[in-house]
């Protein structure tokens, strides 16, 4: 049983645009390695995947925004969206 | 010199830079990361090498936020003098002292080995004991130490004289196959605008001892203590 | 809500590997039908892994003591005294099978566990080792096992900020389906500094300390001692995963909490987690335990008593307390941001009594779930021991140049770098020797004392003739610490075979034991603490047996130790021991002549004493500049190892005429060592040694950047290195497919 | 301008339940001390990123699965979930 006003969330983290991604780069070469074709470009994120206490949509998506400005993304060089689930 | 070494919970070289420290003659004290103030007259803030908050999310990230870093950046903005090393120098991008971001190792793995460096100035704080231009024997032991910023930093880095040390070969000559994490124009440590911080990859606390490998990170300790 | 608890079937029985014969005696133990929290209770406790129901006769009658043996086997670790008021804390563990099945977990979860045994008696983890034996090369998981073995070694004790300073690698067909992950973790105490596991006083609160429990490898103990099959890959959600964070936070409270005087037992949670440390630490100390595990801190909900009881979910430990203390034991615990929960205390009844939501789930007698496991004295054939190989019938296919570059670039002996580097070897600035040497050499503290260190064991002598190879095993340890100038003191064992119940694999069980008891005794080498791992098999095909040692010595200065380098041009080469050209299981035999056969080289115990004794005495006396011993590959690739490291190479005279050459320079002869001198030194070592009764012969000199086999072959330092570091970062690069 | 044709796909990387997750643990107490509110758990997964040369959904959900099983999730303990992205 889920409590059915607890907020699920999920932010994902992606590197900006031309900010380079040496394991990005190295995930491309393993996959042609492992015979892996076609593969012409890998770019890695992370997500997260926050339970919320429960809360207003509005008030969940303040509390997750300062939450990635605060610490989950380093804006210098990532991006992060944040998508709320059904709860 | 009063120096105050910062521990993080997963911080591990602590010990180690606080023996080189106290080696060339700098009196010691450990602050908990939990703590809002350095002790007072504290010269010389050193952040330490490890895996504080177990490198979670990104290499110094969570300790880059911790509560002690405001005062080391009320320190480092009245011209005190910031070390940080490893872990440190990650700490340190993190929480904005310093430019760029630490990445992971262009090879992926860890790596532990000896490797030199070029010193690049040495009228800073941090340098004096050493010649311009002097390879120095130290060790490196990091899984992400690949520097990386984006080029209007880098120039302005380079254009500024901030870079401290590059992985070199024994003879001081910075090359490909001297980089060992893939860090953009071999970089292995850079100073702050007023030259009063530095964070660097590689370990000088480890190359202290004859017995141990040899004394060429003394020369960093040694000068900190000239200071 | 609760869960409805299933009947106990045969089925249900046979599924917790007990055997129908082990449930009734348990039975009868109780006098009723077990619950099924109790059923799972004592498949923990009963399985090999923790009951040791095969091997516990055949340990009975180890070596185990001496003047320097401050805790024998039985505690979480081995601890020996070093004098100064210092005590060296040790043991190696394995971690195989989680290790076959998840490669990255289950090798950090193997190293968290061997140094958790260390710090819970008091000590502060100063070094750690591996001992790794893969599949072959050729074989198609390998690569990806070797990959995340490593990567997992690494994450853990580099983490932690622990230096790993040696170990071994080793590959072999044998290990295809069930790869040997070995940890060995070292520390340091002060000698009225040591904690126990035995709990004192009844009434005493039991607290439960570190990470929360979760569901994770509920019954990884068992699995730990089953053989695997086909299905075995299912059995993945059991996997655990290591927290290094959480493991050093876990320490520092650990030892701040010790330094209160408020710790009276400690022990940590390992296989079959909250079962096994809390009827440990009553049955030790003779007493009852009472656990509530409504208090037990978890991470999941709706945790049954079963599962709580079974977890192995890692980073925790279970204490008993002074009552008086306790606020300030929590204190320091909450600082380090750290589970702590009263979960039980003490009693005088010598029950170990469960209760969870208001009901007893368990109440058993504490004593005879350890004392009362079954014990088996496993019927066991006498192993065939081969012929010897005479090496004269032993063509050469090739050159000895031709040879001694395939085998510097073999599998089993190329430079395991690219493995090292991977591995934090630095941390703590007291790491005097390396890996790469003979045994690695750690400062304690400020020194001028030193620890050394090594793993060792010869798989394919051990196969051929159990009771040589189990002497082998432990020679080449006090050799390898002999080597770098140290006073070999006391060793941990793991002992890694098939399945016992198959007597030629007890057969090889026994005979090691034999081998290994008669060379720790010879050599004043006692076996301070272990572990067994059996079952090792797949589909009816068995390891080879390998019986790891671990290895520690002491070194009074370590200023005064050696390195395997050569130092300088022009010094005089110098090999100690007796040279018979032993071919038998020899690398060279089974590498370039392609052929595995033969008796092993037989370990002399008493010229290993003397001649390695020798060997300390000069390294003491600042007498020699290099010091190699030989092992693998004999006499010439012990050279190359020394010219390599050095970038200096030798002129070596001929192979005496009355042995085939490569028999001279690649067989496998024992206590044999090779060690360097200027010129004047050298004449006076061959008329000490000639006094002595060791055998020593100058066999060569210093310099050039090749070796040189008399006038006719030479190789150049710079082939052998390419060959001997590109073997396994290129094999680890090639594409897997 | 981008190939038309091109597959863009994203991979999410998940832990399995019940496996332990340490950095979301850390992450999780990190925010509550940062004074984000009322987070009650978070675990933290992994995104890709891929470009494939242009070929069929459905070879490139083969791809895809083929990269996930071979290197991306590490499927003892990983779940994962491979979308396509419109081109
Ligand atoms: N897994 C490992 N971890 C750390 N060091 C290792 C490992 N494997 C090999 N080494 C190091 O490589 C060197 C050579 O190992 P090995 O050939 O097994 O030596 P020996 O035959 O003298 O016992 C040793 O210094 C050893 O400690
Ligand atoms: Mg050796």
């Amino acid at each position: 049983m889920t409590n059915p006003t607890k907020i699920r969330a999920r932010v994902t983290v992606t590197l900006k645009n031309g900010v380079l991604d040496p394991q990005g780069k190295a995930i491309e070469s393993a996959l042609t390695s492992l015979g892996v074709e076609g593969v012409e470009g890998v770019r890695q994120g992370k997500l997260f995947d926050i339970e919320l206490a429960p809360a207003e949509a509005e008030r969940a998506r303040e509390l997750l925004t300062a939450a990635c400005e605060k610490l989950l993304a380093n804006t210098v060089i990532e991006n992060y969206r944040i998508e709320l689930v059904e709860g | 010199m009063k120096a105050a070494v910062i521990v993080f919970p997963g911080s591990n070289r602590e010990g180690d830079v606080a023996r080189a420290l106290k080696q060339a003659g700098a009196d010691v004290t450990t602050v908990w990361h939990a703590d809002t103030e350095l002790p007072p007259g504290t010269d010389l803030a050193v952040l330490p090498g490890g895996f504080s908050y177990g490198d979670y999310l990104r290499c110094g990230a969570i300790a880059g936020r911790a509560s002690v870093m405001d005062a080391v950046r009320a320190h480092a903005a009245r011209g005190g003098l910031v070390l940080g090393i490893c872990n440190g120098f990650q700490i340190l991008c993190e929480s904005g002292l310093l430019p760029g971001v630490l990445m992971r190792n262009a090879g992926l793995h860890f790596i532990c080995r000896r490797q030199f460096l070029r010193v690049e100035r040495n009228d800073t704080a941090f340098t004096r004991a050493y010649a311009a231009g002097q390879a120095i024997d130290v060790a490196i032991a990091h899984g992400e130490g690949n520097y990386v910023a984006d080029e209007e930093t880098l120039a302005r880095l380079e254009g500024d004289g901030r870079v401290a040390f590059r992985y070199a070969d024994r003879d001081g000559a910075v090359t490909p196959a001297a980089n060992p994490n893939g860090s953009l124009n071999n970089i292995a440590g850079i100073y702050s605008e007023k030259l009063n911080v530095l964070g660097l990859m590689p370990h000088p606390e480890n190359l202290i001892d004859d017995l141990v490998g040899g004394t060429d990170g003394r020369g960093l300790f040694q000068s900190l203590l000239a200071a | 809500m609760t869960v409805k608890e299933p009947a106990i079937t045969p089925e249900l029985v046979a599924s917790h590997g007990l055997t129908p014969d082990e449930y009734e005696r348990f039975k009868a133990l109780i006098g009723r039908e077990p619950t099924f929290t109790e059923l799972g209770i004592v498949s923990a406790m009963w399985n090999e892994h923790c009951s040791y129901k095969s091997s516990r006769i055949h340990l009975k009658g180890l070596p185990t003591k001496a003047p320097w043996v401050i805790q024998g086997p039985g505690e979480n670790a081995g601890v020996i005294d070093i004098g100064d008021g210092l005590a060296c804390v040790f043991k190696m563990e394995s971690h195989n099978h989680p290790s076959f099945i998840e490669p990255y977990q289950g090798a950090t979860t193997g190293v968290g566990g061997i140094l958790r045994d260390v710090f819970t008696m008091g000590a502060r983890p100063v070094a750690a080792l591996n001992s790794l034996r893969f599949g072959a090369p050729e074989h198609p998981r390998t690569r990806h096992l070797v990959s995340g073995v490593v990567a997992g070694i690494g994450g853990y004790g580099n983490s932690f900020g622990v230096p790993t300073v040696a170990g071994s690698v080793g590959f072999h067909t044998r290990y295809d389906g069930n790869i040997l992950v070995n940890a060995m973790a070292v520390g340091i105490a002060r000698t009225d500094g040591i904690f126990y596991s035995a709990a004192t006083g009844v009434g005493n609160p039991i607290v439960y300390l570190g990470s929360k429990t979760g569901r994770d490898g509920i019954h990884g103990a068992t699995m730990a001692s089953a053989e695997f099959d086909e299905n075995s890959e299912e059995k993945r959600p059991t996997v655990q995963v290591g927290d290094p964070f959480a493991e050093k936070l876990l320490l520092e409270a650990c030892l701040e909490l010790m330094q209160t005087g408020s710790v009276i037992a400690i022990q940590d949670m390992g296989a079959a987690g909250l079962t096994c440390s809390a009827v440990e630490m009553g049955a030790k100390g003779g007493l009852g335990v009472e656990l509530d595990l409504d208090a037990v801190p978890c991470r999941e909900e709706g945790m049954t008593a079963y599962e709580m009881m079974l977890s192995e979910s890692q980073e925790r430990m279970l204490m008993v307390l002074d009552p008086a203390r306790q606020a300030e034991a929590e204190a320091i615990f909450r600082k380090w941001g750290l589970d702590f929960a009263v979960v039980g205390h003490t009693t005088d009844t010598l029950r170990f009594v469960v209760r969870h939501q208001g009901e007893v789930k368990a109440d058993l007698p504490i004593r005879e779930l350890g004392d009362e496991a079954p014990l088996y004295d496993r019927p066991w054939n006498e192993p065939v021991r081969p012929a010897v190989l005479d090496p004269t019938t032993v063509a050469a296919p090739v050159s000895n140049t031709e040879a001694l570059i395939r085998l510097v670039g073999s599998p089993d002996l190329a430079s395991k770098r690219w493995v090292w580097e991977q591995y934090d070897h630095l941390i703590l600035g007291n790491t005097v020797q390396t890996p790469g040497g003979d045994a690695a050499i750690v400062r304690i503290e400020d020194g001028p004392k030193g620890l050394a260190l090594t793993t060792d064991v010869t798989p394919r002598y051990c196969e051929a003739d159990p009771v040589e190879g189990g002497r082998q095993a432990v020679a080449e340890t006090w050799r390898n610490i002999t080597a770098v100038g140290g006073k070999p003191l006391a060793v941990t064992d793991n002992l890694n075979f098939g399945n016992p119940e198959r007597p030629d694999i007890m057969g090889q069980f026994v005979g090691c034991l034999r081998g290994i008891s008669e060379a720790c005794v010879a050599l004043d080498f006692p076996i301070v603490s272990g572990n067994v791992s059996l079952y090792n098999e797949t589909q009816g095909r068995a390891i080879l047996p390998t019986p790891t040692i671990g290895g520690v010595g002491l070194v009074d200065d370590v200023t005064v130790h050696a390195t395997l380098a050569f130092k300088r041009a022009g010094d005089v080469v110098l090999l100690v021991g007796e040279t018979a050209g032993w071919l038998g299981q020899s690398v060279y035999l089974r590498d370039v002549a392609g052929r595995e056969e033969g008796a092993p080289p037989p370990v002399d115990l008493a010229a290993e004493r003397r001649n390695g004794d020798f060997v300390r005495g000069l390294i003491h006396g600042g007498r020699v500049s290099a010091v190699h011993d030989l092992s693998d590959g004999g006499l010439l690739v012990g050279l190359a190892e020394m010219a390599l490291a050095s970038g200096i190479g030798a002129t070596l005279d001929p192979a005496p005429a009355e042995l085939p050459s490569h028999a001279f320079w690649f067989g496998e002869d024992q206590a044999r060592y090779i060690v360097t001198a200027t010129a004047d030194e050298a004449d006076a070592i061959v008329a000490q040694a000639r006094e002595a009764g060791v055998p020593l012969r100058r066999i060569g000199a210093t310099g050039g950047d090749a070796l040189r086999l008399g006038a006719d072959e030479a190789i150049s330092i710079e082939d052998l290195r390419r060959a001997h570091e590109s073997w396994l970062p290129d094999y680890m690069a090639a594409a897997a497919s």
